[in-house]
């Protein structure tokens, strides 16, 4: 046996996992539908319509089942299944006991869908019978279990990834565990992909969502996509969200696309399928429903622009609480009428801004490969460790925090302080040029602080 | 004055944070800033460690509820705490609440200033509303 | 005293009106606060924040006060006022016999203000009141005592022309006489644009709002906009609406401004300012309000593609009936909530499609200019009777109604049959090349039909 | 069949009924269209003339009520009316309304189908039935 095959065994002991059976759920993702494989979707979609995904989880199977049927209803493309917190902490006893309360009290004791506790013989009833994708949403550094358990019931995307749901999401957990744990959940899904269309592998770009540079993001996001196709992942989607400025999204866009494809090749991985995938704004929400609204609204325009293969949206409910399904899946219905009313889009290009971008991203690339660790995932550890990669804004208490952001007239993302980030001089003077810098430090706080909340 | 500030709990929203921290900061306080993941018996700790006047919690993810309820067994742990202003804000529950209620709840719970879903400034004039009555009275 | 002051002194000895003081009038137009003048915001408006303009008038004084209240509150930029159909159809007993009985029984029984009714004392109190610039919607083919009372008022904007207030709104008024009575309009707005800042003239470019194609809109925007400096206007403002293509927009907007400065600068009046006007969708609307709204929002984040200088908005209740002025609030916030946070505007340019644009106007201008007779008004009567000019779905019986348009893939509208406008083979071969011809007369109809249609 | 068409009063929002001609003639019908901004003499006066069977007016412009009152007053000059199916839709009331309601009035002012906001080929799908329907009670 494997020495993953072993690992496997013992995660699946668990003993809040009721048997699993090997044999029988490789025998159901051999011949599962092709409709619940998005990298399925991906490759027929020849017109290029783009998926719309939302986002939500409820902790029983009524609920959970009834929120489906209402995104139906609304011409969902792709289900969302958000896991609550206490499985993403691995405290699978919590949401035991708060889900018996849930189900018998009839009010949610937890944030999200507990898969681990449901198990996947129960979900896999509901999975196949909307015989949609469905994208697993959770958060979690060590998903090992969960993720065994989503695509035995037949959720065939895995969103996330060691950095991704690392660096926004928590504060002390240790970064290179994160980065053996997801190393299993890559090999995991690269396996299954062979059995039938390939699961496909989701990074999370859209950060801290918070003045996060679109360096930063791509950085993050190749390096993720390397990690999986390392491991012999054939499908993942490459992903960022709405950053303030039209133009620099569809920059962001572009660079992404082509430098994905770039690495994908240079490390033998050109027959892996790329998508991208394109978050509605993610940053502080207006209170006013109708402006969020707006927002949304916009976000679903740029997206085009941007040419984005799935989008995931937002509801006008953020900035006041847990959305209901019903603001869920009103966004649906708008961004599907949105797409289709939206026509006759014009392609743009800005030369100079791709070519500073893809530079600063190469230059930040070529330092992660010039780390002296011997695999990647070390040399990438490495590099957080020591600044080389900064994300604005998180929480952990591995990131630097060093590099600081600001936004340009056009309320595009500029670096004003590099840090550790080897920024070619060129980009950093150009970032630098772009803003009015001769202000005193009260005042540029004063940007800071209007910039991050710029959408409200 | 001395403030101790954090975010409670598993709570990892930092931004409002790092703001509040730039916020007290430009209005002269000495800010003690232990960041998100904050647990109740580290802000104490800090507070009784720092000597500090106010403690500012922030709780953003809707977890509030649950460690507000845990602040009245746990003070009483701790002596010389009674002087210390006692102030939350954030999102105060899940979903939407009712104001008034959120307001009765959490002042139940041990809190002088509760500023559910209110802009830090706003919350931040009425700190130094409350400090400045307080010296008032213990002047009078 | 000259002809045209003898013509006025007729006008404005209507039984209607109270005793109209010339000289008081030209005293007030002289020294009227620069605020009224949306000429003078043009001019100052440096950094080219799009004015937001909404829809709306009431019959009583009280209500069209409460609806600037509202207004203002939502942030308005220019305010309208809309006069009733009666007035429009010079019908001032009806007017004022509706107007007492919606003040006396508390209801509204006119679609309007009756502006001529109310007289010019009565309105100028809530003009200078709210001292915005005030735009006069009407679509009156004899407007004559209408922009007399109307600048007397205070309100320094008048919309319409011979053309566009005739040809989607009436089927037997003489378009003849319609050129005469405007010719009137012109002079006045020209002499009183002396006194103080200009009074602005706006065309009504939307037209049917039905399938017209931009070569068509944007000969009547330059010939209205030409019959109106002629006469002395200095301030002139073009517009379109919205036509399900993002490129077509962008397009028809770019041509559209460089051809209304070139054809300016030919006769002379190079001197007059010309601005661009960008009309929210003016089709038919979804009756589902939450779409409506999608739609509004993207017509507001194409007008800032297109660079408009000023927008005017639809509500999502337009498929429904008549708005509320809540209704119209809402979309005035929402509209400037958009424009704040739509940032990093690309600039787009198709030169291709600006090139047969440009040389199909050109044609049908030039046909027009080569009309043997002697005044400009003339020639563009000749031409529209002989079908040079041909607008699609215009219920007037001079109209020639021979050309028929489609929308190609991308949604451009596209002409498939010319009739007699004069478009060079060149650009018809282009427009049929982009729509599939080989379908039978039944699926062209019905595509027809579904392109009317294609924002529901 | 015989249908005249067009739009009732000073109404001249064309686009529908150039559809409705079309869609008829589609349907197979013999369609006498007097266009946009007809009165109701020219309606009644052009099925006298030509023989129709159905009367198919359109109001968008929320004048039909004030003209939907005038019909039965008028009604009563023409002869050899009565088995003429008579038939109205588009906007049929200012602003929204209750459907219900505006049905029953509808029908009271002499109207057979009344088809408030109704979709065009729904509408003649109920013509369809009507006519149907009666030329099985002629035959009982
Ligand atoms: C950005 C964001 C994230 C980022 C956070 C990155 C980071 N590390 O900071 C990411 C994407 C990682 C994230 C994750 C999650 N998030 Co989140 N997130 C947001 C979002 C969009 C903006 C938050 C923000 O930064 N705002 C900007 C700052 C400046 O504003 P603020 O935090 O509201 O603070 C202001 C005031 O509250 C006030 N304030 C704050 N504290 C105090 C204290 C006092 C005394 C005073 C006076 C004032 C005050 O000051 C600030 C300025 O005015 C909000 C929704 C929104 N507001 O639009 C959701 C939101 C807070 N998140 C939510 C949730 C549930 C989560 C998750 C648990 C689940 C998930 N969706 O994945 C996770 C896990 C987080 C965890 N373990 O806690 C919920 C909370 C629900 C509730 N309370 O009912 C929200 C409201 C979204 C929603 N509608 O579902 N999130
Ligand atoms: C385009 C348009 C215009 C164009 C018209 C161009 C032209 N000559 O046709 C312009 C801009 C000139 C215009 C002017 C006016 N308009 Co207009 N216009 C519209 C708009 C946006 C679309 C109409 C349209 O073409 N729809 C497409 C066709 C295919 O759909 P339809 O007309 O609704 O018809 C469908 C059904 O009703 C049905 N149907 C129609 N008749 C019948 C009959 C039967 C028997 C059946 C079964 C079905 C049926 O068949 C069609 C297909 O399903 C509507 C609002 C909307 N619907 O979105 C307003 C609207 C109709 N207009 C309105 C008004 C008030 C006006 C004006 C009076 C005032 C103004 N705003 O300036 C003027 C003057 C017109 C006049 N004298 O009558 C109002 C009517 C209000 C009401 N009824 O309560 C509307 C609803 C807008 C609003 N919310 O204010 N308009």
């Amino acid at each position: 046996m494997s020495l993953l095959q072993e690992e496997r065994k013992i995660i699946l002991s668990n003993e809040f996992v009721d048997a699993f059976d090997f044999a029988e759920v490789t025998d159901f993702v051999k011949n599962a539908s092709k409709e619940l494989f998005i990298s399925h979707h991906f490759k027929k979609n020849k017109n290029k319509k783009m998926m719309v995904q939302p986002r939500g989880g409820f902790p029983t199977y009524e609920k959970q089942y009834a929120l489906y049927e209402f995104f139906l209803k609304a011409n969902v493309d792709v289900l969302p299944l958000t896991v609550d917190s206490n499985t993403r902490l691995n405290d699978y006893a919590t949401a035991q006991k708060m889900l018996r309360l849930s189900e018998e009290n009839n009010i949610d004791m937890l944030n999200g869908y507990p898969l681990v506790t449901h198990g996947y013989r129960t979900t896999r009833k509901m999975i196949t019978h909307f015989d949609k994708p469905v994208s697993l949403r959770h958060g979690t550094p060590d998903a090992r279990l969960l993720i065994e358990t989503a695509i035995a019931s037949g959720i065939f995307e895995i969103e996330g990834g060691p950095i991704t749901y690392l660096l926004p999401y928590s504060k002390n957990f240790p970064l290179d565990k994160a980065f053996l744990y997801w190393k299993y959940v890559e090999r995991v899904c690269a396996n299954y992909s062979q059995l039938n269309e390939p699961i496909n592998r989701e990074s999370f770009g859209p950060l801290t969502a918070t003045m996060v540079p679109p360096s930063i993001t791509i950085v993050i996001q190749l390096l993720e996509m390397l990690l999986s196709l390392e491991e012999g992942v054939k499908s993942f989607s490459v992903s960022f969200a709405q950053q303030g400025s039209m133009m620099q999204d569809i920059v962001t866009g572009a660079v992404l696309k082509k430098l994905a494809r770039f690495y994908a090749e240079e490390i033998g991985c050109g027959d892996a399928d790329i998508h991208l995938v394109y978050h509605q704004w993610m940053g502080a929400f207006p209170m006013n429903r109708d402006y969020a609204d707006q927002l949304i609204n916009m976000s679903t325009v740029i997206a085009s622009m941007v040419g984005a293969d799935k989008i995931i949206t937002k509801t006008c409910e953020e900035a006041v609480g847990i959305p209901t399904k019903e603001a869920n899946a009103k966004t649906v219905a708008n961004t599907q009428y949105t797409l289709r009313i939206l026509n006759g889009l014009p392609s743009v290009v800005d030369e100079e801004e791709e070519e500073i971008l893809t530079l600063e991203v190469k230059a930040i690339m070529e330092a992660v490969f010039n780390d002296p660790a011997d695999t990647l995932w070390r040399k990438v550890f490495n590099c957080i460790k020591s600044g080389i990669i900064d994300v604005p804004f998180s929480p952990h208490i591995i990131n630097h925090n060093e590099m600081i952001t600001l936004r340009d007239a056009q309320k595009n993302i500029r670096i004003i302080k590099r840090g550790n980030v080897p920024m070619p001089d060129r980009c950093y003077e150009y970032h630098k040029s772009q803003c009015d810098l001769s202000k005193d430090t009260t005042s540029i706080v004063n940007d800071i602080i209007h910039d991050i909340g710029i959408m409200q | 004055m001395k403030v101790v500030t954090g975010v409670v709990g598993n709570d990892i929203h930092v931004v409002a944070n790092r703001l509040i921290d730039l916020s007290l900061r430009a209005r002269g306080y000495e800010v003690f800033n232990l960041g998100v993941n904050t647990y109740l018996e580290e802000f104490f700790d800090a507070v009784v460690e720092t000597g500090a006047d106010v403690l500012l919690i922030s709780s953003l993810n809707g977890e509030a509820e649950g460690w507000g309820r845990e602040v009245k067994p746990l003070l009483t742990q701790y002596k010389k705490l009674d002087d210390v202003v006692m102030m939350i804000g954030g999102n105060l529950v899940v979903g939407r609440g009712d104001p008034d209620e959120i307001q009765r709840k959490y002042k139940s719970y041990g809190f002088d200033l509760v500023c559910h879903q209110i802009d830090l400034n706003t919350g931040l004039d009425m700190l130094e509303t409350h400090l400045e009555k307080r010296t008032q009275e213990s002047n009078a």
